[in-house]
């Protein structure tokens, strides 16, 4: 099966109110291109899971700022206001969850878990409307998987089977991402052909990639 | 010395040859510049790497390398890069020595808020939540009052980080341990008063005797 | 054509290009040796690996390469390696599209016990209760019968390796498809007749329209 | 802090009464060296967890056969008789567990979590004295973390800083385990210089490892 497409391809997987998981940390390995075109295609009602909300005129925060997302599960979105602002207008429904809790709850969906126990967010707010289990005289938060329809993400190096590696601290969300949604595209820097990544060095083996989109410079 | 130099280069003397830390974002970077030269101390970033340098110089940014604050940062050799699941299991799973975070409030009980005011500031949690609870050693870094008003409070009114996990605070004034009796200050700066620190205080503590010099 | 080559022959057209297949220990090994030229499919073994390929030459044996089954084998190019809560990450996450297995019994109800006889075989059930709950399709790949007696029971009664999973059973008589309805015996090999399947079987069962003919 | 001991030193940390996890898939990317010091060393009352108790003559297994063991924990006995021997009489405690959840509790243990929900055990004997957990209307098992004193690893290559590179099938359990004991000491082919693995390689980051041990020929 040929998994390189063009982003018009790969746009054309973007529908109004889907749920979508976007890789990258503040800007640094998130797919800008593919996230440019779901803004120039304007789909609306988006749930977006994401680490944070990136800035307003750069990343993940530019869709925020054209008003097509209708819910956010993340850990931060204080470098771009908009995001509070819509929070607190109402317009946009901002769930905040702890980064080590939002990407295990990705990891559980994409593992087939039910769930987990982490103490994080026991005594606060986060607490609120979850159930706590006490193992070994220590409470535990239960949280829930999170699944998607969609995951954009960003590898450095893909070769043409989908097997992805990643560079420095583009990783991060990206590979767990690609374990939990119902399709996964990966911008890419670089096409390799198959073989040329060594099969011990790959991070996001290529079973999890539906769809690669070569960025144009 | 300025007062936030003063708290790092404090701050900074509690990490240990060998440690693995991780520093939250803002003033608290900044003790990586304080750390003694015979001291080996390994930095953990949140978005997924151990090794973490200080600062590129300048045109030699690596775009694929920041730090949790997103600005640029260098990695030293022997550095390993993770996912975030990797990242946050070594953070929760207690494999951080210590992490250095600032403070909107800290209480007597050791509870800690520094992540939003209702209506106000709600930039989120990020990964503070999980540091607190998951590092061995939570250090506040803070200055001791702000606009005038004590930060160090019998119990915390603003939305927890994280309940009863904070170790020690460290402001311009002093230093503070925190114990399951409460909080004892164990060193004042060296022009301030106890009468100045209990002013400036709304905890309740008790004075270690004898009571230190902050770095003296 | 033997008995177990006939079965294994019949499970390989269940596998549809692309699909991502974990394969048991034994007869269901051979499987992989009767795949269509022109459907590929990807083989994972779940001690770490996807893109598991053949036996190597004699000779060429790599010592850190060997398939669940603790026997040397080859990887296809663009196989991926990763560590064993990966590997059950993908078995148990929905990722894997089909696992044939063998079975000592499997019952009206889709469930499945081969991992032990009390008191006499408890090899353990190593990765097969994942493997069965996580495939998207579960395959039984056995002989009909063990020393003339029935394996397709109405109910199971040794212990069990999961429940109502099991979705295809293949056997040298026959393929039984299971539902909420319970079984549907949907082919028959040629030489036998529909009359000697239901000696051979305990289960209760309906009978396909048309009834096809196994391996035509 | 020097990380590169001889065996000797490492089997000085190896005491009477632990629990210790070791790595490797039926003699695949097993620490043989350590294990053949552990049974030279001739400790008892050892608890283990492995993925499977391997060959009578053969890595883990050895142990076994021995007598050493007091209890494992672990997914397959099957190639190893004298284990179900063992454990038929008594001699042994032998817990069963589906590898799924034997190396996802490990990696609870490691990752600072309570514990889990598995679908996986659901209607059979894995679920005897277990929590039911319903969620969405499915069932799962709570399954809790399982950490340890020691942690027996085999790795292809380490840099003197203990960053851990695998070679192949070798890499099983071996990453997982690091993360969830006390102690991990890993036997190695190979010892390279600090930044002679890629950190975007490494597979169990040098925080983990305790000692290394080089294998001798």
């Amino acid at each position: 099966m040929e998994k390189i497409i063009d982003m018009e391809q790969a746009i054309a997987y973007v529908e109004d109110g889907m749920t979508i998981m976007i890789g990258g940390f503040l800007g640094n390995g998130v797919p800008d291109q593919l996230i440019e075109a779901v803004l120039q295609k304007g789909v609306k009602n988006l749930t977006l899971i994401c680490n944070d909300t990136g800035f307003p005129d750069r990343g993940i925060g530019k869709l925020v700022v054209n008003k097509q997302v209708k819910k956010v599960m993340t850990s931060h979105i204080g470098t771009n206001p908009e995001s509070g602002k819509q929070m607190h207008s109402g317009e946009m429904d901002v769930r905040l969850i702890p980064q080590g809790t939002l990407v295990e709850q990705i990891r559980s969906a994409g593992a087939g878990l039910g769930g987990f126990l982490t103490p994080t967010g026991i005594g606060t707010v986060v607490e609120e409307g979850k159930k706590v289990v006490e193992i070994d005289g220590k409470d535990y938060l239960l949280e829930l998987p999170i699944k998607a329809d969609l995951a954009l993400i960003r590898g450095s190096r893909v070769d043409k089977k989908g097997n992805v590696w990643y560079r420095n601290s583009t990783r991060n969300f990206n590979p767990i991402m690609a374990m939990a949604a119902d399709r996964v595209i990966v911008e890419t820097d670089e096409v390799v052909e198959i073989g040329e990544i060594d099969p011990n060095n790959v991070a996001t083996p290529h079973i999890f990639v539906d769809h690669i989109v070569r960025r144009t410079v | 010395m300025d007062v936030r130099e003063r708290i790092v280069k404090r701050v900074a003397k509690e990490l240990k040859d060998g440690d693995i830390v991780n520093l939250g974002i803002g003033m608290p970077t900044k003790v990586a510049n304080y750390i003694e030269e015979d001291v080996e101390v390994i930095f953990q970033s949140e978005n997924g790497y151990i090794g973490m340098g200080g600062a590129p110089m300048p045109g030699m940014e690596d775009p694929d390398l920041v730090n949790a604050g997103g600005m640029h940062v260098t990695v030293k050799k022997g550095a390993a890069f993770f996912d975030s699941a990797m990242s946050f299991a070594i953070i929760r799973g207690g494999h951080v020595d210590a992490t250095v975070l600032g403070a909107l409030q800290v209480d007597q009980e050791g509870n800690l808020a520094n992540w939003m005011i209702p209506g106000k500031m709600v930039p989120g949690m990020g990964g503070a939540m999980d540091l607190v609870v998951g590092a061995k050693k939570v250090i506040v870094a803070m200055e001791h009052t702000a606009k005038g008003n004590p930060k160090i409070l019998k119990k915390c009114h603003l939305p927890l980080t994280a309940e009863k996990e904070v170790d020690l605070i460290v402001t311009e004034m002093g230093v503070f341990e925190v114990t399951d009796q409460g909080l004892t200050l164990k060193e004042r700066a060296r022009e301030v008063t106890l009468e100045e620190i209990r002013e400036a205080t709304e905890a309740d503590f008790t004075v270690a005797e004898p009571l230190e010099i902050m770095n003296p």
